[in-house]
C-alpha cells in the first residue's frame, strides 16, 4: 500500500478503507494499473451516487486486495445526462452485471459492455429510477391503486387519540346515565 | 374363472400398490423424524387427481401414451403368477414365462416415453433419456441374476421356478445373485440412490413435467401396480413365491421396508454414477453368483 | 355486529352448514378428496418462500395435511405467493397459474401481497395481489410464522370443502376480462400469451 | 457352369429378396434391381459352389453400380473393397473344398473328412466373408458408410436382403460341423455378441438416420450370427426367425425414413422433429416398426430374440446371454430416439414446405407391419417351415403345437393370448379416462409447456432429439467404447499399401544404363551361385 | 497347306506393299483374316512338322503342336482385331510394316523347333517391337524406341551366347535332338546356357529383375500398339522360354526359382499399379502382373496348371487388347491418357467396354477372367500351393482397388464431352465383350482345347521326370 502512495495521492479513511479520486480520462488506466500491479484484484463493488445539486454522478470503484484486509475506493466524477464510460469488464469480468445495473437505475452508459439490457424492470419505460428526479411516489399513485381501507390509517397517532377520546366519551355518558 | 381372477389379482395389486406407497412415504418421513402423512395418502392424491375438472392434453398420442404405459403395468400384474401352487390367482401366467415377463417391463417405459415425446416439452425428454439410460445398467445384474434363477430351474416357466424352489429359497441357495438383483430391484422402483428419474427436484420431475389432471393420476397408479408386481417378481424368484395370501402379504412387506429403509437412507445418484456404480459392483456379484451356480 | 376474528369463523361455519345441506353426497365426496391431497407449486416469488422449508420438513411437516410440494404447474392445485412480486416476477407468477389446471387456489403469504406490506411505495412492487389474481386465503405478518401457515392451509381446507361457487377459480375464469384488463394495465402489451379461449369451452 | 437346385432355404431367402426388391422396385433403375435379384436367385438356389460363388460376386458388383450413382468414391472403394476381399477368401475356401472334396457340387460336401487344420481354414476363410458381408464390429466402416449414401431405398435393399446373404452363405456351408472342432464357432458366438453391444452403442449417439439403421443392422446381425454358432436346433430357428423379422423391420423401418427424406429433404435427427401430426400414418408404421425392432413381447420382434435366450440358456452359456441381452435392453434407447429425433418433440424453426410423399412409400410399410402383427399374434406360424430346414440341413425337428403358441426347450408363451390381453386392457383403459367427468383442454401451441413459467421465444430449440446420446459418451465403459474407431486402422493398412506401391513403382523408374547394370549383375550373381 | 504359308504371305505383302499404297490397312485386315482361316483350317492335321533342309547345320523346321496352333490363332484372331480397329484410320506404312512383321516374328517364334530359326524370328520380332514403338514419332515415342532397342539387342546377345554354346557342345541346331543330347554336357556348361537363356527370354517376358524398362515403352508407344504388344509379343516369349525349359528338363529346383520370379513379377506389378495416375502404365503394369501370373502357373509343370495358364493367356490377350484399343480410342479424342480423362467423356458404350475388361482382368464372374482364375485356383490347391493361393487372393485385391478406382471415374466430372463411335467400333468392341462372356459362362470347349495343348506341351517334359 505505502509505494501506491508515492505513485498517487490516496487518502485513509479508516485503517481499512483508503479513497483516491481521479478524472474521468484516466480512471480506465489507473484501473488498469491497479489491477495488474497492485495486489488491488478484486472488484467488489461499483457505485454511483447522484449529486444532482452539482449536476454530476460520482462513480465509485471499491477494489479489495487478496487478504481483504484493506479496500480501496477510486472515484471519479462523471456528468448526469447521456454519459458513456469505458467498462471494465476486460479487467474485472463481475463488473458486467454491476454495469448493466448501474445502466438499468442511473442511465450511465458503458461502452464495451454488451449486456445492458433489462435487468430487474422489465419493460420499464419511465425515467431509470434511482436518479433523483425521478418521483417515486407520484409513480406509484398512477401505476398502482391501493386497497380501499388502506388510506384511513394513514396518519395512526390522530386515529388512535380519536377513538380514545370517544371510548372516554361513551363511558362518561354510560356513567352518566 | 380365469377374468375373475384376473379382476382379484388387479384390485389386490390396485389396493397393495397404494397402500405399500402410502406405507413408503410413512416410513421415510419416520426416518426423517416427522409423522408423515396417513397411509391412504396416495390414494387419495390420485382420487383427487382423478376428479379434478381440467387437465391439458397435446394431441392423440399423448393421450394414448398413459394408456399404453397403464396397460404395460397391468400386463405385468396379470401375467405373474400370486400363488406358487394351486390355480387360484395364476392369471393369466400360464400362457407366458419369466422372459415375456422379463421384457413386458419394458412396454410401460416405452408407452411413458411415447406420450411424454409428443408433448413437446424438452424438460419430458430429457426425464426419459435419463429413464432410458439407467434402465440399460439396472438391467444388466438384474439379467445376470434372472438368468442364474432359470438355469437353476431348468426352465423359464414360473411353475418349475417354484418347483426347484421348493426345498429351499434362491435367496439361501445363490445370495449373491439376490443381492445383484436387489440392488437394481432399487432402481426399478425408484428408491435413491437411483431415483433421479422421477424426482420432482431433478429435471422438472423428469418425464411427469406435462402430465396433468387425470393423465398424472393414471401415471400414479400405474407406478403403484407396477411397483407392486416387480415386488411379486422379486418375491416369487427369490423367496420361493408366496404359499398364500397371508404368505404373500408377509414376503412382500418384508421385501419392501427393506427396499424402503435403504432407499430413505442414501443421497441420489446422477445418471452417470448410477450407471457406472450398476456396471461395477452388481454386475460382479450376478458374474460371480453365476460362476458358482 | 361483533367483528374481528371469531365473528369471521362463526359465519364461516354457519355458511358450511347451509352450504352441505344442498350439496350431493359424491361432491362432498369430491370436496374432501381435493381438501385432503393439495400439492404446492414450488415456487418461492418472494421473502416468504423461506418459511415454506421448515413447514414442509420435519420442524412443522406439512405433509400430515397431505400437502406436497410438486414441480410443474400442470401437476399443482396451490400456489403460494409469498411476499412481495415485482411485475416481472408477476408475470410468470400468472402464467404458472394459468397452466395450473382447475381446481386451483391461491394462498397470499404476508401483507406484501395484502396491502403492498412495508414495500407500499416502491416503484417495482404490485400493492394488491387480488387484482391481478383471485386470491383465496391470506396469511398475513410480515413474514408469518410456519404455524401460521399452517393455520392458513387448514382454513383453505375447510374453505375447499365448502365447494363453495365463489373459489378464486372460478371467479378467475367468470370475469377474466376484469383481471386481464388490470394485467395488461400493469405490463402494457407484454402480457404472456392470453388463455380467454382456455376457458371458452369450460363454463 | 451353373447349376442349381431348390431348396426350402432357398425359398424361404428368395421368397424374402423377391418381397424387399418388388416392394422397392422403382422406375428408374430397374435395370440394376433386376440384374441384383437375378445374382441373388443364383446364390440361393445354387447347388454348386461355382455356382453360388458367381451369384455373390455378381450381388457384389451389381450392388456397386447401384451404389455408385449416389456415393462418394472412397465409400465406393471401401464397399468393393471389402466384398471383394470376402469373396477372394470365399474363393480360396472354394479352391480349398474342391481339393480335399474333388467335386463342386454342394451334396457331397461333407466336413467331417477333412482334417482338422483344412476344417478350420475352410470354415474361416468362409467366416471371413459372412463377416464381411453382415458388418462384424472389424469390417463394419463399409457398411454404415455405404448405407448412409445409398439412395434411401437402396439402402434398404442393402440392410433388409444382401447382409443376409452372409447368413445364408453360413448356413449352407458351414453348418454341420463335427462336435469337437468349435473353438472357431466360440469365438465366432463370441464376436457376435461383442458387435451387437458395440454397434448398439455406437448407433444410439449418431445423429444422422441411415447411419443410426445402418449400425442397427449390425447389432442385429450380431444376434443371427451368435444363435447361428450354436450349432443346435433351436438357435438355428432363432436364426432364420430373427433373419425373417429383421427384413420386415429394416425395410419398414427404411422406407419409412425413406418418406420422411422425401418430404423434409433432411435426413438428420438436429433438423427433424415435430412431424407426428403432420403423417400420423408414417408415426404409427414406424412405432410398430420399433417395437419389432427393440425385440417388445407384442410383435414379431420378440419371438426370434426368445428363442436366442432360450437356446442359449439349454446350452447354459450365462455370460454370452446376459451380453446379448444387455445389448438388446439398450437397442430400446436407439429406438427411441428415432421416434423421437422424427416425429415427436418440437419442430425446429425452418419454413421449408412440406411435400407429400408418394403413395409408393406406404404400400411396402404397410405389408411388412401387417406381417408383423400376424406374427405378433400367431408367433409360431413359421415354424414347421424352420423345422423343415433344420431337418434338411440335419438338426432333429422342433416341437410344434399351435400356431399361436411358441415353444422352446425352456418354456413357451401364447402370442395371441398376450395381444387380445393387451387390446382389452388398452380399451378398457381408454373408457375408463374418457368416462372419468373431467374435461381434456387442449394445449394451445407449441409454446403452451410448462417452461419454469417462461414463454419459450421463437429462436429456442425445443427438440432435444439429437442429444439423446450425449450423455452417454460421459460413462466411463460406454465412452471406452465409442471412442475405439477400426477406420482408423483400415486407414492405416492404405497408407502402408500406398507408401510400400511408390516405393517399388520408384523400381520402374530406373534409366536404361541402371537397368542393364541390374540384369548384368543378376547374370553374374546367378552364376556365381550356380556353379 | 504348309506351313511356310504363315511366314511367307506376310513377308510377300510387305514386298509388294508399293503396288497397294493407298490401301494398306485393307490389305492388312484380309491378310490376318485369311492368316487366321489358315490356322483354323489346319487344326485337324495337329501335329504338323515341315522340314526345309538348306545345308546341313542350317534349316528350317516348323512344328505345329497343339499348343502353338492356339498360340498362333490367338496372335492371328488379335492381329485381324487389331486391323480391323485401324480400318477407319488412314493407312500407314510403318504401321503395315511394322504389325506384320511382328506377326511373322511371333509366328515364327511359336512354331520353328529349330533354335536358330527361333534367333531369327526373335530378331525379327524385336526389331518391329522397336519400329512399332516409334511410331508417334514424337520424343517420347523414340526415346522409348531406343530405350527398347538397347536392352532387346542385350536379351539378343545373350540368345546368341546360349545358341552358340548349344552349337559347340551338341552340334546340331534342331530342338529335338538338342533336347535329347542336353543331359550328357557337362553340368557347369548345360547351367551357363540354361542361365543365359533365362536372361534373355526373362527380358523378353518381362519377368521380374528384368521388366523395369516396360511401362515407360508402354506409355511411349501408341495404345493401341502396347495392346498389341501385352497381347502377342510377351506371351510368344512366355511360351518359348517355358517350352524350352520342359524341353531341356530344367530340374526343379530351377523350376522353383522360375516361380519365386514369376510371384515377384506378379505382386510387385500389380502393387506398383496402386499409385499411378497414368491409364496406360497403369494398363501396362496390370500386363506384367498377368504375366507374372502366367509364369507362376507354367512354372509348376502340372498339365492342369498349364491348361489354366493357356487358357488364361487367351483371357488375358482378349481382355487387355480390348482395354487397350479402347484406350487408343480415348487417347484420339481426349489427347492425354491420364486417369482423370474416365471423368471427362460420356459414353455409355465405353463404359461398358472399359467395365467388361476391368472384371475380367480381375476374374469376376460371370466374365472369362474367373473361369481362369478358378481353374488357377483349383490346380494350385490340388498341388498343395497354398501360399502361391493366399498370394494369388490378397494381389487380386490390389489388383481390384485400383481397377476400380478408374472405373469409378465416370460418376465424377461435370462437363462431359460425348463420344460417338463409329458402327465398325461399336461391332468390334461388341464381339470382344460377347466372347469374354460367352468364355466365362461357357469356358469348357475351349478349357478342352487348352488341356490338350498342355499335354501335348508338358509331354516330354513328363516323360522325362
Amino acid at each position: 500500500m505505502q509505494n501506491l502512495m508515492q505513485h498517487f495521492e490516496i487518502i485513509q479513511k479508516t485503517p481499512t478503507l483508503y479513497a483516491l479520486h481521479v478524472s474521468i480520462e484516466t480512471l480506465f488506466n489507473t484501473l488498469h494499473h491497479l489491477r495488474y500491479q497492485s495486489d488491488f484484484i478484486t472488484l467488489s463493488q461499483l457505485t454511483c451516487t447522484d449529486w444532482i445539486e452539482e449536476e454530476r454522478f460520482e462513480l465509485g470503484y471499491m477494489l479489495t486486495n487478496l487478504e481483504r484486509n484493506c479496500n480501496l475506493m477510486v472515484k471519479c466524477f462523471i456528468g448526469r445526462d447521456d454519459v458513456t464510460v469505458a467498462s471494465v469488464v476486460t479487467l474485472f469480468p463481475q463488473a458486467e452485471v454491476m454495469e448493466r445495473e448501474l445502466h438499468e437505475m442511473f442511465g450511465v452508459g458503458f461502452e464495451g459492455n454488451d449486456t445492458l439490457y433489462d435487468f430487474a424492470l422489465e419493460d420499464w419505460q419511465d425515467l431509470p429510477p434511482m436518479r433523483r428526479e425521478f418521483d417515486t411516489l407520484a409513480y406509484v399513485q398512477s401505476h398502482y391503486d391501493f386497497r380501499d381501507g388502506r388510506d384511513d390509517n394513514l396518519d395512526v397517532k390522530e386515529q388512535i387519540k380519536i377513538r380514545k377520546a370517544a371510548a372516554k366519551s361513551a363511558k362518561e355518558a354510560q356513567g352518566g346515565a | 374363472m380365469v377374468l375373475i381372477d384376473c379382476f382379484l389379482m388387479l384390485l389386490l395389486a390396485y389396493g397393495f400398490g397404494f397402500l405399500y406407497y402410502g406405507l413408503y412415504r410413512n416410513l421415510s418421513a419416520r426416518v426423517h423424524g416427522r409423522f408423515g402423512p396417513s397411509l391412504a395418502q396416495s390414494f387419495f392424491d390420485s382420487v383427487k387427481l382423478f376428479v379434478k375438472e381440467q387437465s391439458t392434453t397435446f394431441g392423440w398420442m399423448f393421450y394414448a401414451g398413459p394408456i399404453i404405459m397403464a396397460t404395460g403395468a397391468v400386463l405385468n400384474v396379470l401375467f405373474i403368477p400370486f400363488i406358487n401352487h394351486g390355480d387360484s390367482l395364476q392369471g393369466l401366467s400360464s400362457s407366458a414365462n419369466l422372459i415375456v415377463v422379463l421384457y413386458l417391463m419394458v412396454l410401460g417405459p416405452l408407452g411413458n416415453a411415447l406420450g411424454v415425446g409428443s408433448n413437446g416439452n424438452p424438460f419430458g425428454v430429457m426425464g426419459i433419456t435419463r429413464g432410458l439410460t439407467r434402465l440399460i445398467a439396472l438391467e444388466l445384474p438384474f439379467y445376470l441374476a434372472v438368468i442364474g434363477v432359470m438355469i437353476d430351474a431348468g426352465s423359464a416357466d414360473f411353475s418349475a421356478i417354484f418347483e426347484a424352489q421348493s426345498q429351499e429359497m434362491n435367496l439361501l441357495k445363490h445370495p449373491l445373485l439376490f443381492m445383484a438383483a436387489f440392488i437394481s430391484f432399487l432402481g426399478f422402483m425408484g428408491k435413491s440412490p437411483f431415483d433421479v428419474v422421477g424426482a420432482p427436484q431433478e429435471v422438472y420431475s423428469g418425464p411427469a413435467t406435462e402430465f396433468s389432471g387425470k393423465f398424472f393420476a393414471l401415471l400414479l397408479s400405474q407406478s403403484a401396480m407396477f411397483s407392486f408386481a416387480k415386488l411379486l417378481l422379486m418375491v416369487n424368484l427369490f423367496l420361493g413365491g408366496a404359499d398364500d395370501l397371508g404368505d404373500l402379504v408377509l414376503k412382500t412387506f418384508v421385501l419392501f421396508v427393506a427396499a424402503t429403509f435403504i432407499g430413505s437412507v442414501y443421497a441420489r445418484f446422477s445418471t452417470i454414477q448410477s450407471v457406472e456404480f450398476l456396471m461395477r459392483i452388481p454386475t460382479l456379484l450376478g458374474i460371480v453368483g453365476l460362476a458358482l451356480l | 355486529m361483533e367483528e374481528g376474528f371469531n365473528a369471521y369463523r362463526q359465519s364461516l361455519e354457519s355458511e358450511e352448514q347451509s352450504i352441505k345441506s344442498t350439496q350431493s353426497v359424491v361432491e362432498q365426496a369430491i370436496a374432501w378428496f381435493r381438501a385432503h391431497s393439495m400439492f404446492v407449486l414450488a415456487y418461492g416469488t418472494g421473502c416468504g418462500a423461506i418459511e415454506m422449508p421448515p413447514t414442509f420438513t420435519s420442524r412443522y411437516d406439512i405433509e400430515r395435511l397431505g400437502v406436497v410440494g410438486v414441480a410443474t404447474p400442470r401437476q399443482a392445485d396451490i400456489l403460494i405467493v409469498s411476499g412481495y412480486c415485482s411485475p416481472k416476477t408477476l408475470k410468470r407468477v400468472i402464467r404458472s397459474y394459468e397452466q395450473m389446471s382447475d381446481p386451483k387456489y391461491i394462498i397470499g403469504l404476508g401483507s406484501c401481497t395484502i396491502n403492498g406490506g412495508m414495500y407500499w411505495d416502491s416503484y417495482n412492487t404490485i400493492k394488491k395481489l387480488d387484482d391481478f389474481l383471485p386470491v383465496d386465503m391470506y396469511v398475513n405478518g410480515c413474514m408469518p410464522r410456519p404455524e401460521a401457515l399452517i393455520e392458513g392451509f387448514v382454513k383453505l381446507q375447510e374453505k375447499i370443502r365448502l365447494n363453495s361457487s365463489e373459489a378464486g377459480y372460478i371467479k378467475y375464469r367468470d370475469n377474466y376480462a376484469h383481471y386481464r384488463a388490470n394485467q395488461e394495465r400493469l405490463f402494457g402489451a407484454q402480457v404472456a400469451p392470453s388463455y380467454e379461449e382456455n376457458f371458452a369451452g369450460m363454463n | 457352369m451353373l447349376h442349381f437346385e431348390a431348396t426350402l432355404l432357398g425359398h424361404l431367402f428368395f421368397g424374402l429378396s423377391l418381397l424387399v426388391i418388388v416392394a422397392l422396385l422403382r422406375k428408374n433403375d430397374g435395370l440394376w434391381h433386376l440384374l441384383l435379384l437375378g445374382s441373388l436367385g443364383i446364390i440361393f438356389y445354387a447347388s454348386s459352389l461355382v455356382t453360388l460363388f458367381i451369384g455373390w460376386e455378381m450381388m457384389g458388383w451389381s450392388g456397386y453400380f447401384i451404389l455408385s450413382k449416389t456415393a462418394r468414391v472412397s465409400t465406393l472403394q471401401r464397399y468393393i473393397l471389402f466384398n471383394l476381399g470376402g469373396a477372394f477368401a470365399l474363393l480360396g475356401a472354394i479352391a480349398l473344398l474342391f481339393s480335399f472334396m474333388g467335386s463342386m457340387m454342394l451334396c457331397d460336401i461333407d466336413l467331417t473328412l477333412l482334417p482338422v487344420w483344412a476344417l478350420h481354414s475352410v470354415s474361416a476363410l468362409v467366416l471371413i466373408a459372412v463377416f464381411v458381408k453382415s458388418g462384424i464390429i472389424g469390417a463394419h466402416d463399409w457398411v454404415v458408410d455405404s448405407y448412409q449414401e445409398a439412395s434411401p431405398l437402396f439402402s434398404a435393399v442393402l440392410s433388409a436382403i444382401l447382409s443376409k446373404a452372409g447368413i445364408y452363405l453360413f448356413i449352407v456351408l458351414l453348418l454341420k460341423q463335427p462336435h469337437d472342432e468349435r473353438v472357431l464357432f466360440e469365438l465366432m458366438a463370441w464376436l457376435g455378441a461383442i458387435t451387437s453391444v458395440v454397434a448398439t452403442f455406437k448407433a444410439i449417439s449418431q445423429d444422422e438416420i441411415k447411419r443410426l439403421l445402418a449400425y442397427s443392422s449390425i447389432a442385429q446381425l450380431g444376434y443371427i450370427i451368435t444363435a447361428l454358432s450354436l450349432m443346435q436346433a433351436y438357435a438355428l430357428e432363432a436364426a432364420l426367425y430373427h433373419t425373417v423379422i429383421h427384413t420386415l423391420v429394416k425395410l419398414l423401418l427404411f422406407v419409412n425414413v425413406a418418406a420422411i427424406m422425401a418430404i423434409t429433404g433432411k435426413e438428420r435427427f438436429s433438423e427433424l422433429g415435430g412431424l407426428l401430426y403432420r403423417v400420423p400414418l408414417l408415426f404409427v408404421l414406424l412405432v410398430i416398426g420399433i417395437i419389432a425392432l427393440a425385440g417388445m413381447p407384442l410383435l414379431g420382434g420378440f419371438n426370434g430374440k426368445f428363442l436366442l435366450y432360450t437356446a442359449l440358456l439349454e446350452e447354459k452359456r450365462a455370460l454370452l446371454l446376459a451380453t446379448v441381452m444387455f445389448s438388446s435392453a439398450s437397442a430400446f434407447l436407439y429406438c427411441y430416439k428415432l421416434v423421437y429425433g422424427i416425429y415427436l418433440g418440437q419442430r425446429p424453426h425452418d419454413e421449408s414446405p412440406l411435400h407429400v410423399s408418394p403413395k409408393s412409400y406406404y404400400i411396402p410399410q404397410l405389408l411388412s407391419a401387417a406381417l408383423l402383427i400376424l406374427l405378433g399374434f400367431l408367433p409360431a406360424l413359421p415354424t414347421p417351415l424352420f423345422s423343415a430346414i433344420g431337418v434338411e440341413a440335419g438338426f432333429s425337428a422342433l416341437e410344434f403345437t399351435k400356431p399361436s403358441i411358441l415353444n422352446s426347450p425352456f418354456g413357451s408363451f401364447n402370442g395371441a393370448v398376450l395381444m387380445s390381453a393387451f387390446g382389452v386392457v388398452f380399451v378398457l383403459i381408454l373408457g375408463l379416462l374418457q368416462r372419468v367427468h373431467s374435461k381434456a383442454k387442449a394445449a394451445q401451441n407449441a409454446q403452451d409447456i410448462s417452461y419454469c413459467g417462461e414463454v419459450p421465444k421463437a429462436g429456442v430449440n425445443l427438440h432435444f432429439g439429437y442429444g439423446m446420446g450425449h450423455e452417454l459418451g460421459r460413462i466411463g465403459f460406454i465412452a471406452f467404447i465409442l471412442r475405439r474407431q477400426s477406420r482408423r486402422f483400415w486407414d492405416y493398412l492404405n497408407l502402408i499399401v500406398g507408401d510400400l506401391s511408390i516405393l517399388l513403382r520408384s523400381l520402374y523408374a530406373l534409366g536404361t544404363q541402371h537397368i542393364l547394370l541390374l540384369s548384368l549383375l543378376g547374370f553374374t550373381l546367378l552364376l556365381l551361385g550356380g556353379l | 497347306m504348309s506351313l511356310l504359308l504363315f511366314i511367307l504371305l506376310p513377308l510377300l505383302a510387305i514386298f509388294l506393299m508399293p503396288f497397294y499404297r493407298a490401301y494398306l490397312h485393307y490389305v492388312s485386315t484380309v491378310l490376318s483374316m485369311a492368316l487366321f482361316g489358315l490356322a483354323l483350317t489346319c487344326k485337324a492335321a495337329l501335329p504338323l512338322v515341315e522340314r526345309v533342309a538348306v545345308d546341313l547345320p542350317l534349316a528350317i523346321t516348323f512344328e505345329l503342336s497343339s499348343v502353338s496352333w492356339l498360340l498362333v490363332t490367338l496372335f492371328t484372331l488379335s492381329m485381324s482385331l487389331f486391323s480391323l480397329y485401324h480400318l477407319r484410320f488412314s493407312s500407314n506404312k510403318a504401321l503395315f510394316v511394322g504389325t506384320n512383321m511382328l506377326l511373322v516374328g511371333v509366328i515364327g517364334l511359336v512354331l520353328s523347333r529349330d533354335i536358330f530359326n527361333i534367333y531369327i524370328f526373335f530378331e525379327i520380332s524385336s526389331i518391329s517391337a522397336y519400329l512399332l514403338t516409334s511410331l508417334n514419332q514424337d520424343a517420347k515415342a523414340y526415346g522409348g524406341a531406343i530405350r527398347y532397342m538397347i536392352i532387346g539387342a542385350f536379351a539378343s546377345l545373350f540368345f546368341l551366347l546360349s545358341i552358340m554354346l548349344i552349337y559347340l557342345t551338341i552340334g546340331v541346331l534342331d530342338l529335338q535332338m538338342i533336347a535329347q543330347r542336353f543331359n550328357l554336357i557337362d553340368e557347369q556348361v548345360q547351367y551357363l546356357i540354361l542361365l543365359s537363356l533365362f536372361i534373355a527370354l526373362g527380358i523378353k517376358t518381362e519377368l521380374f529383375g528384368l521388366n523395369f524398362w516396360v511401362p515407360d515403352v508402354y506409355q511411349a508407344s501408341r495404345s493401341a500398339v502396347s495392346g498389341l504388344f501385352s497381347a502377342m509379343l510377351s506371351k510368344s516369349y512366355l511360351f518359348l522360354l517355358f517350352h524350352l525349359a520342359y524341353l531341356l528338363h530344367v530340374s526343379t529346383s530351377q523350376m522353383a526359382f522360375l516361380t519365386l520370379v514369376a510371384a515377384l513379377t506378379f505382386a510387385v506389378a500389380e502393387f506398383s499399379a496402386l499409385k499411378s495416375r497414368e491409364t496406360k502404365r497403369i494398363f501396362a503394369f496390370s500386363t506384367l502382373g498377368q504375366i507374372g501370373l502366367i509364369a507362376l502357373a507354367l512354372s509348376y509343370g502340372d498339365t492342369a496348371l498349364t491348361e489354366a495358364a493357356l487358357f488364361l493367356i487367351i483371357v488375358h490377350a482378349l481382355a487387355k487388347l480390348m482395354l487397350f484399343l479402347a484406350l487408343d480410342l480415348l487417347e484420339r479424342r481426349l489427347g492425354s491418357t491420364k486417369s482423370e480423362i474416365f471423368a471427362r467423356f460420356e459414353s455409355l458404350f465405353l463404359m461398358a467396354v472399359f467395365t467388361v475388361g476391368a472384371l475380367s482382368l480381375l476374374g469376376i464372374p460371370p466374365f472369362a477372367g474367373f473361369a481362369a482364375k478358378l481353374s488357377l485356383l483349383k490346380g494350385l490347391a490340388g498341388l498343395e500351393a497354398y501360399g502361391a493361393m493366399a498370394l494369388i487372393l490378397t494381389v487380386s485385391l490390389i489388383e481390384a482397388a485400383y481397377l476400380f478406382r478408374l472405373l469409378s471415374g465416370f460418376r465424377q466430372g461435370e462437363q462431359k464431352m460425348v463420344v460417338t463411335l463409329s458402327p465398325l467400333e461399336r461391332l468390334i468392341f461388341g464381339v470382344m465383350m460377347f466372347a469374354l462372356l460367352l468364355l466365362g459362362l461357357m469356358p469348357q470347349p475351349l478349357l478342352a482345347l487348352c488341356q490338350e495343348a498342355a499335354q501335348a506341351m508338358l509331354g516330354g517334359y513328363h516323360a522325362a521326370l
